[in-house]
């Protein structure tokens, strides 16, 4: 009995710690797509531990039977919520923002076009632009190459 | 025990709060939404064990369905300019972007 | 005491998130808001102890409007409210109303003690009569199906009504659209 | 101990500044939908003026069991219970009211309704021949 009791208590404790990582990184990071990888990841983590503590806790009961179906249904329904939320911002054409140190989470350049904030970005070294043209050009070769 | 996943239900739930408020367009409102819900779901779960009295799971049941049938019904909306009939699937159309309040014209 | 300061914790999120709804002015964002706010306070039902309350509450609140809000919407054309300035007039009467039922409130009795006038006559007696009478274990829908039935039947009178209140009015735009289109034809 | 006391009133402060919201949306805003908005935060603060009373501190929810012997009033629940579905009824038909009138002035904003309102009764004086519909 003991041992139950410690396996749902790590369980509960790791399940909470995931639930506010998810929560912090919902706060901290810059743009809607990365939110949505922090988010959906951990949180899925956070409610499976944090069920399955409590599962743990309530035996062989009907209670259990419940927690299990919950856990099923935020299984399947949270990441394809997720997806569907970031397929829904990419249509309606919310760009993603790249990196580069001007670029930061709480400055309002949310509603600038891409262009105009790649113009504001002045810190990125010649090098690293000589790297993403050269990329540019191989994904066009390997394009090309297909066809 | 199930004090400390309440506080931490709490915590998270506060932070997810302060993304719908701060959200700079509606998606991130949305997401900050659909993780409300879950932990909504997660707070009354935890509360039965808390009150010793575990019975009224139903209810987060009822929540999970809502907060999927609640996000896909904004997201539809969102992506096809429509809640149901014959929207055409078209995403390049240029008219029916700007719900999220990111092109301002 | 927990359960107390749960119910203070959700309810300042909701102050938040009721500050969030007066200043956004992108009305998807105000159904979005409200969509969240209507989550907090079934969660908030949920710790005052009202089960059914707060499943009715989320599926119609969380589902039932938000669907309806989206809908109008869509048939309005409305992305976003016009700016404005702040009227002083308004604010007055919101903030003085406020303060005189912040004066009224004193008096009541304090939160969830159990010897306040409310919990000593009614309540008390339908949990007494409820399982012997009825048979039924949730107080809640003895009170509601077999007690106080003719309520019920007049709500779902006022449902009814809404309802044909609603046909009527969003009848006739069809006739409206489908001439339009015989027109163009 | 204040802090206590301020514990015990929280509801009412949090219900009552939910009701100076509603009220100041529904006055002040000029946007119908917002306003629709506005009604329903109303509602709901009268919601939790309804329920914060018949809750019991330490009982349980009002289904018998055994085992338990404090349950908080089930009353209040019954009476929301029917206002929430009247509050719905209501929103519902706003919408649909709110739909018209977006046809018949292509708006939805209050002020610019007022202002076509009294332009289509200028229209409609010039242009009636009856002399008793001039007034």
């Amino acid at each position: 009995m003991i041992i139950a009791d410690v396996i749902s208590w790590v369980m509960i404790i790791v399940g909470s710690f995931f639930l506010v990582v998810g929560a912090i990184g919902l706060i901290r990071m810059p743009d809607i797509f990365t939110r949505m990888h922090a988010l959906s990841v951990s949180e899925t983590m956070g409610v499976g531990f944090l069920l399955g503590g409590m599962m743990v806790q309530a035996g062989f009961t009907l209670v259990a039977f419940k927690l299990i179906c919950l856990f099923v249904l935020l299984f399947f329904t949270s990441p394809i919520a997720s997806h569907a939320i970031s397929r829904a911002a990419m249509a309606d054409g919310v760009e993603p923002v790249l990196d580069g140190p001007e670029i930061d989470a709480r400055s309002d350049k949310h509603d600038m076009p891409l262009e105009d904030r790649r113009k504001t970005t002045t810190a990125i070294d010649a090098d690293e632009a000589e790297l993403s043209a050269s990329v540019l050009v191989e994904d066009e070769e390997i394009e090309k190459g297909e066809k | 025990m199930f004090i400390l996943a309440m506080i931490a239900v709490l915590v998270a739930l506060s932070l997810a709060v302060f993304r719908a408020l701060a959200g700079p367009n509606v998606f991130d409102r949305l997401l900050a939404a659909n993780f409300i819900g879950t932990l909504a779901i997660m707070l009354l779960a935890v509360l039965g064990f808390l009150n010793g009295r575990p019975e009224f799971l139903d209810v987060g049941l009822v929540y999970a369905f809502l907060n999927i049938t609640g996000t896909y019904a904004v997201l539809k909306f969102f992506r096809y300019g429509a809640l149901g009939g014959e929207a055409p699937p078209n995403e390049e159309d240029e008219n029916r972007k700007g719900f999220s309040g990111v092109h301002k014209t | 005491m927990s359960e107390a300061l749960i119910n203070t914790v959700l309810l300042s999120l909701l102050a938040c998130i009721t500050i969030g709804i007066v200043r956004t002015r992108n009305l998807f964002g105000v159904v979005v808001l409200s969509g969240i706010y209507s989550l907090l306070i079934a969660s908030v039902m949920m710790v005052l102890d009202a089960v059914d309350v707060a499943m009715t509450e989320a599926s119609v609140g969380a589902g039932m409007s938000t669907v309806l809000l989206l809908g109008t919407l869509y048939l309005t054309k409305g992305h976003e409210m016009k700016a404005f300035k702040p009227p002083l007039l308004p604010l007055f009467v919101a903030i003085g109303v406020g303060a005189m039922l912040v004066y009224g409130t004193i008096d009541l009795p304090p939160f969830g003690a159990a010897d306040q006038p409310v919990n000593q006559h009614v309540g008390p007696d339908y949990l007494a009569r409820s399982k012997p009478e009825t048979g039924i274990p949730n107080v809640v829908t003895s009170v509601l199906a077999s007690y106080r039935g003719f309520d019920t039947l007049g709500e779902t009178t006022v449902v009814f009504t809404a309802g044909i209140g609603i046909l009527m009015l969003l009848r006739r735009r069809r006739k409206k659209d489908d001439t339009l289109r015989e027109g163009e034809k | 101990m204040i802090f206590e006391e301020f514990i015990n009133y929280y509801n009412y402060f949090i219900t009552l500044f939910l009701m100076s919201s509603g009220l100041y949306i529904v006055v002040a805003r000029g946007n119908m939908v917002k306003k629709l908005v506005g009604l329903g935060l109303f509602q709901t603060s009268v919601y939790l003026l309804y329920l914060s009373p018949g809750k019991i501190l330490g009982g349980t929810p009002p289904i018998l069991a055994e085992g338990y012997e404090v349950y908080s009033n089930p009353l209040p629940h019954v009476l929301i219970l029917t206002a929430i579905v009247v509050g719905v009824a209501t929103l519902g038909l706003g919408l649909a009211l709110v739909v018209r009138i977006h046809e018949a002035y292509g708006t939805i904003e209050e002020d610019e309704i007022f202002s076509k309102g009294d332009d289509l009764q200028e229209e409609d004086n010039k242009n009636s021949t009856l002399p008793g519909d001039a007034k």
